[in-house]
């Protein structure tokens, strides 16, 4: 049971949140010029890191606001959160 | 060791011997070893014997203890009721109940309940000693013949403002928005990203930068959360704001040929004509004072109101519709009957008769795909090779050659009855007895449906095989000549 | 048969309310303070349970949460039993109805013991290389095997009793009101930190409580004098709060702990009605120490299951704690200086000891010295290699150790005894702390796993951590706990 | 050659106090090169070796394993075997499995305790009548055995459930499936391991694959912690890792891994006699021959390979046991686990080849997969030693989420992705 750092209320535990999903996949701006292979690629093809990965998470039962985390996968530790549209962290 | 018993997990009775055998096997890693001879699995979980088994697997594998590792220990350190872990949250609290602010009334007038999502919807009112199918032929009958009366509060409902809400409209709908009259209402088609119908409802403007939408019952929460997730991720520059009101309103709806009649002796000033209050509109008014919004729109193909109003207003209304339809007959139904009068009608429940693998084109609903729009959620997807195929499952009507015959709701096509294995071709997705047409009908999916209209298909049951025709989706009043009856 | 196996010296059970309850459907009685299981021996009552498999006859072994054969059903209750409960855990309340789980017809007389005749035909994973043939009868193999398993029933009608949950969020956690725990306790809360203390015993103290012996002292005073006044001092804590009955179930990552306090099950069976049974602590903490101490480990020789046959720590435990006699004539094996203090506690008691059996050469501690003081007879170098008795252990077989400790030689000594306590060594606790997902790491001198690294605000500290001493206990918790609040 | 396991050599091992038995599998040191390497030592990696050897006289291969054989989803799932899946591509391949399954013990000489004591599950809703009547129409006429019990029935062949209308999601009927059921988890990896390595396949443990090496657009073989292995076949079966090891060789996967958990409760004599399975009430149960209530929980709707889930998932799981079996209040649970399952956007398995040659993926069993273990190793078995996917498999390949071609199978998971 994590506790997340939601960066609009603050640390509050993870039964507050829900979780998105991959972070920083665009949606494709203009969609009907992509082939199939690259709408698919869109849709459902995922990196799925065993690792540091970036990712979405939404504060559902809170502010109900997006924002973006860094966490590693393989043991559950989160490094960063960051609004939506801020530059991921880098290091 | 010999015919020894040295034990080392007593309460499930492994041995020393028994370790060295798995070992002996084959089984050397210590969860290996654990699994096969059940040592350390039993209700102390291993407290007194894991060390040992170690000990035992060290020395006979002549490694060092520290360099097998231990087993892990897992949650709980010992054992926890059930009941302790779930607390509070059992039987009425197990899960929240929704009820409408018209609830009570429902309950006085015996309505049996359905549970549709976390709510409690009134299912059919029986009179008397009514099993389901007579009340709701007579509740059908009713609305179609004079007047019924509907709770539609539980439909999710959001409210839509700011200067982008028609763009905003325009992404999440397959149709166009922005040319809405304000005062007009519309019909809208939700997609998932994959192409796929995920939800529907009408939407109303109410001034240039409100809208009304509303959701299924059961579609609402996630509907909203998957707006907001589009409009703070993909669409920020977007001015739109999203709030649900579905608590906030009770929703009455009044059906049939008589609804006009009834509304005017609620809303006596208000201008009911076609001209001035035509259908899919809306207009504000005031029952006794009470403001609320009044739409000209229909699920039953009915002449057809649905006000909404404060939620703490909503059983007082409904309990004036009902003594000012008294004399007409008005008749409480639910959604057993409102299912069936849609369905004669050829309207879908998005859920019902849409599984997540359905395509507005597989819905015969090509009419409401923009051809003008650049993109919508979902438009690409309408596109790859799988969902322009011609043949895909396709909805369609269903009539049985003995008109009494019902259908089960599940129940497989098939074209031919002598073939194993058969191919099936569709199923069935609604079934009722229409007491307007004093006929069974059924809505089905059924591949390459669109094309198959008149053919002949059978419906397999366990004990005999049911013969039906695949028709139009429509099966009454195809002209729509009862909207403005 | 009644023989007072009750000393008049303990002073944790309060011998002028006695309890009446019911084992197998017959009425005995216990005192206030008691556990299912001292009541039980106090009874004279060894044999409590038959073994999974082969059904054998099993007695009381432990006295904590680590007790793998006394497993009781409590309650007759359609409704309200409850399966596979710990004799060792329950505290004894008037009205209290227990019985025996599996075996049929009765824990004296069980059928299934036929498998115990059997046993080379099922060694383990039998079932995997049997009753494929005729393929189509592993239904009715299966049927039978089902049968013969599990342990207790099923409770048949919904549950009466209420359950709860609460939320707690504290600077630091405790886990364990042992000696560590409390010296813990009482740094954090004088660092003014929101200090939460638990423990699943019905009071606050671990072993040290009733460790009574010129060799363990603690500035002058006999290391439970010492605890006791301390215990008395956290009183006066303002920050501290204190939780007894409650056991941690499950340490989570980000410091997300689950403890359950037990509110209803001691009290007598009128008293519980309408209250609130058990209630889930959910609890975040900001910082956690872990103070669970040591289990004793049992040695593994032949048909060293025999009901009678102990863990000399918890023989101890029920001599000093609950005054009740696991025996008259005991023995004790050993391989380490833990079970000369039973020998002593059981000598001061009046009960007779044979002997202590001893793996190893010679041992010269204070303690082993005090014991052959007092005239108990060790057996050095030597290793008990056989048991007898069927449904309680009456004698013990042993032979000389090798030097290379690996083989038996010379004349087996037989020696009569109706209690046999064993002690293999301390397990340190370090449950917890890999349920947080610590990494263990492996001490070879005594053979103990012990906590390494960890991604969370935690210590442990005490004999989790792998101090066995007194001195390294008090030093090191004292040093650990310190260390953990200046970060 | 093998003792072959029997009621006599059982005997014959009792007199020599069981020091006799064989090892069940060697313990090899890895070759140069193999014709086929399957990457992952689960129920599904074993079985395909066992059928690639069995079928396809493809003996010259190796299974490597990172950990220990079975010790990844293998040994972590709630054990439920049925085939009662509505789509036809589904119930071809849970079908195949099934049918494999009731001989299995036979075929590996080799007890898997398949226990055919029926998976029920339970509609709570009338869109949940809808859904399953459809599937047990569907199923009837592709010749899978299922029939819709009324409430009455269900309560008769389950009298433990909680049927009372009064409850806050009645029970409104069900699905029996009766030639499904349970079986033992690890006698299944290692039945087929001591099976294929008696046909000549290494299972190398202890093996963690670092690296895939490719020339061009075919693969050569594999780097691991025992050193580089040659090969033109590489089978990947790594549950809950598959992202990891395509992630190799830059080929993403329409995955993504989450922690599914399970409990047991502590053992009592006979209760429950069936598996029961609710989707909308979200949860499912069954005994095991210990006497163990073997439950499943949820998965975590985030990626985690951390084998543990949060704590919410538990307990919503356990009030879901305690409002269809109020009796079970007082049970105890005993352990709880997790493990990672890779999951597919349309909760149907993948078992295909991939656009580099040689390299072939049998991933995306989500929640289900133990149930298909036999026939899983079976079809992938066919498709790397004919480089083509057999009839039962050709629908569950990776092009499918290119053309939109998905076999949904949302409905038939008990729990909801």
């Amino acid at each position: 049971m994590f506790l997340i750092n939601c960066p609009y209320c603050g640390e509050r535990d993870q039964s507050e949140f829900s979780a998105g999903g991959e972070a920083h996949i665009v949606r494709p701006k203009q969609p009907t010029e992509l082939s199939d292979d690259q709408w698919a690629e869109f849709l459902f093809m995922r990196k799925n890191i065993k690792g540091v990965q970036f990712e979405r998470w939404n504060h559902a039962h809170g502010c109900r606001k997006w924002f973006n985390m860094v966490r590693d996968t393989s043991n559950d530790k989160i490094y960063a959160v960051y609004k939506m549209g801020e530059k991921p962290p880098t290091k | 060791m010999g015919k020894t018993k040295p034990f080392l997990d007593f309460q499930n009775d492994s041995t020393a011997n028994d370790i060295k055998l798995a070992l002996r096997e084959g089984f050397k890693s210590i969860e290996h070893v654990k699994r096969y001879t059940t040592t350390g699995m039993a209700t102390d979980q291993g407290k007194l014997s894991n060390m040992h088994a170690l000990g035992i697997i060290a020395e006979t594998a002549g490694v060092k203890m520290g360099e097998l590792g231990t087993t892990t220990f897992r949650p709980p350190y010992t054992p926890l009721t059930f009941g302790t872990i779930v607390g509070r949250n059992v039987g009425e609290f197990f899960d929240i109940t929704r009820r409408t602010p018209i609830h009570d009334w429902h309950v006085e007038n015996k309505a049996k309940f359905e549970n549709v999502g976390q709510w409690k919807r009134a299912w059919y009112y029986p009179i008397d000693n009514e099993n389901m199918h007579e009340a709701v032929q007579r509740e059908s009958k009713a609305a179609r013949d004079s007047a019924g009366i509907l709770d539609a509060s539980t439909l999710g409902k959001i409210d839509i403002q700011g200067s982008d809400a028609s763009e905003f409209l325009n992404r999440v709908y397959t149709n166009a928005w922005s040319k809405l009259e304000i005062g007009k209402c519309r019909y809208g088609l939700m997609l998932n990203e994959d192409g796929m119908v995920y939800d529907d409802g009408v939407t109303t403007r109410l001034s240039e930068n409100h809208y009304l939408m509303t959701t299924t019952t059961g579609g609402a929460a996630n509907v909203l959360s998957k707006l907001e997730d589009y409009l703070q991720t993909e669409w920020p520059e977007l001015d739109v704001y999203l709030t649900s009101v579905t608590d906030h309103y009770g929703t009455v709806s009044i059906c049939g040929p008589n609804s006009k009649k009834i509304l005017s002796k609620i809303i006596p000033d208000l201008d009911l004509s076609d001209k001035e209050f035509p259908h899919m509109s809306f207009k504000n008014a005031l029952i006794d004072s009470i403001r609320c919004r009044v739409m000209r729109i229909s699920f039953t193909g009915e002449h057809s109101y649905e006000i909404n109003i404060q939620a703490s207003y909503a059983k007082s209304v409904w309990e004036k519709c009902f003594e000012a339809g008294k004399e007409f007959n008005i008749t409480p139904y639910g959604t057993e009957t409102m299912h069936l009068l849609r369905a004669e009608k050829g309207f879908i429940i998005a859920g019902q008769d849409t599984d997540g693998t359905m395509t507005p084109v597989d819905l015969q609903m090509d009419w409401i795909i923009s051809k003008k729009k650049y993109d919508f959620i979902g438009k690409r997807s309408l596109y790859r090779s799988d969902t322009i195929r011609e043949d895909r499952k396709q909805l369609v009507g269903l009539i049985t050659d003995d008109p009494k015959e019902i259908l089960e709701e599940g129940a497989q096509i098939v074209a031919e009855t002598n073939k194993q294995p058969v191919e099936m071709l569709g199923h069935v997705t609604s079934s009722y007895f229409s007491p307007n047409l004093n006929k069974s009908i059924a809505l089905a999916v059924v591949k390459n449906g669109k094309k198959l209209k008149g053919q002949k298909m059978f419906v397999p049951m366990e004990n005999k095989i049911i013969n039906v025709t695949i028709t139009d989706t429509v099966f009454l009043d195809k002209e729509n000549k009862r909207l403005n009856a | 048969m009644t023989r007072n196996l009750r000393t008049a010296n303990s002073k944790f059970i309060d011998q002028t309310s006695r309890i009446s309850f019911k084992f197998d459907g017959k009425k005995l009685y216990g005192f206030k303070g008691d556990t299912l299981a001292s009541a039980l021996l106090a009874n004279n009552i060894h044999l409590v349970g038959r073994s999974f498999k082969y059904h054998r006859p099993r007695g009381i072994m432990a006295c904590g949460s680590e007790e793998p054969n006394a497993i009781v059903q409590v309650g007759n209750d359609a409704s309200m039993t409850e399966p596979n409960t710990r004799a060792t855990e329950i505290e004894l309340y008037e009205g209290l109805e227990a019985s025996s789980q599996n075996c049929w017809p009765s824990v004296n007389f069980d059928i299934g013991a036929i498998n115990n005749f059997f046993s080379p035909l099922i060694p383990a994973a039998f079932y995997y290389k049997t009753f494929m043939w005729p393929s189509n009868f592993w239904k009715l193999y299966e049927y039978f095997i089902r049968k013969s398993a599990g342990l207790g029933k099923s409770p048949t009608e919904p549950d009466k009793d209420i359950y709860d949950h609460r939320y707690l969020h504290c600077d630091v956690l405790i886990v364990g009101g042992g000696i560590s725990g409390i010296i813990a306790a009482k740094i954090a809360a004088k660092n003014n930190l929101n200090t939460v203390l638990i423990d699943d015993k019905n009071i606050l103290g671990g072993t040290t409580l009733f460790q009574e012996n010129e060799c363990f002292k603690v500035n002058n005073s006999y290391s439970n004098e010492w605890l006791k006044n301390e215990i008395e001092n956290l009183k006066s804590l303002e920050n501290l709060t204190i939780k007894t009955r409650t056991s941690l179930a499950a340490y989570h990552s980000y410091n997300y702990l689950l403890a359950r306090e037990n509110l209803t099950d001691h009290l007598d069976i009128n008293e519980k009605k309408d209250k609130i049974r058990q209630r889930l602590w959910k609890i975040r903490a900001k910082k956690v120490i872990i103070a669970t101490g040591a289990m004793e480990r049992p040695l593994i020789f032949n048909n060293n299951d025999r009901p009678g046959v102990i863990l000399s720590s918890s023989i101890k435990k029920y001599i000093d704690y609950y005054g009740v006699k696991c025996g008259q004539k005991v023995s004790l094996f050993t391989n380490n200086d833990s079970a000369y203090e039973t020998a002593i506690s059981l000598n001061n008691s009046g009960v007779n000891v044979n002997s202590v059996v001893d793996i190893r050469d010679k041992a010269n501690s204070l303690i082993v010295k005090q014991a052959e003081k007092l005239g108990i007879k060790i057996h050095w170098k030597s290793s008990v290699v056989n048991t007898s008795g069927y449904k309680k252990i009456n004698s013990i077989e042993i032979m000389k150790l090798s030097d290379d400790g690996t083989t038996v030689f010379g004349k087996k000594i037989k020696e009569e005894c109706d209690c046999l306590g064993i002690s293999g060594g301390w397990t340190p606790r370090v449950h917890l702390f890999t349920q947080s997902g610590g990494k263990l790491k492996f001490r070879d001198e005594d053979n103990v796993f012990l906590p390494d690294k960890s991604g969370l605000d935690q210590i442990s500290i005490g004999s989790c951590n792998g101090d066995f001493e007194l001195d390294q206990i008090i030093k090191n918790s004292v040093r650990l706990t310190k260390k953990i609040f200046k970060n | 050659m093998k003792n072959k396991y029997s009621i006599f050599s059982i005997i014959k091992n009792a007199f020599s106090y069981n020091e006799n038995w064989q090892r069940a599998w060697r313990d090899p040191e890895p070759k140069k090169e193999y014709d086929a390497i399957i990457i992952g030592g689960g129920g599904h990696g074993l079985a395909t070796a066992f059928y690639l050897a069995k079928k396809h006289n493809m003996t010259n291969i190796a299974v490597v394993e990172k950990g220990w054989i079975g010790g990844g989803n293998t040994g972590r799932n709630t054990t439920i075997i049925r085939s009662n899946y509505l789509w036809d591509a589904s119930a071809g391949l849970y079908d195949h499995a099934l049918k494999i399954w009731e001989g299995l013990s036979q075929e590996l000489n080799y007890n898997v305790m398949f226990s055919q004591r029926g998976v029920m599950n339970l509609a709570h809703n009338l869109q949940d009548v809808r859904d399953l009547k459809r599937r047990t129409h569907a199923n009837r006429l592709n010749g899978i055995d299922a029939v819709w019990l009324n409430t009455e029935e269900v309560k008769k062949f389950c009298p433990i459930i909680n049927t009372s209308p009064d409850i806050r999601y009645p029970v409104l009927g069900g699905t029996l499936q009766r030639r499904a059921g349970t079986a033992r988890h690890d006698a299944v990896a290692w039945g087929y391991a001591r099976g294929a390595d008696a046909m000549g396949v290494d299972i190398i443990q202890n093996c963690e694959v670092k690296g895939i090496k490719r020339n061009g657009d075919s693969v050569e073989g594999v780097e691991t912690t025992k050193g580089f292995i040659k090969t033109k076949k590489i089978g990947v079966v790594a549950a809950g890792h598959s992202s990891v090891i395509a992630n190799m060789v830059d080929l993403k996967l329409p995955l993504e891994s989450k922690p599914l958990q399970a409990l047991v409760s502590e053992p009592v004599k006979p209760i429950i006699d069936t598996v029961v399975m609710s989707n909308a009430v979200h949860a499912y149960v069954s005994q095991s021959d210990k006497g163990e209530l073997v439950i499943g929980a949820g998965t975590d709707a985030y990626v985690s390979y951390t084998q543990r889930g949060s704590h919410d998932v538990v307990e919503g799981t356990l009030k879901a046991i305690l409002e269809l079996y109020p009796i079970f209040s007082r049970m105890k649970m005993l352990r709880q686990w997790g493990g990672i399952v890779d999951i597919c956007p349309d909760a149907s398995p993948i078992i295909s080849k991939t656009h580099i040659k040689g390299l072939y993926f049998n991933c995306g069993w989500g929640t289900g997969g133990f149930k298909a273990t036999p026939g899983s190793g079976d079809l992938f078995a066919h498709t790397i030693a004919n480089d083509e996917p057999h009839k039962l498999n050709a629908d569950f390949n990776i092009n499918r989420f290119v053309s939109g071609d998905l076999v949904d199978e949302h409905g038939a998971a008990a729990v909801a992705h």
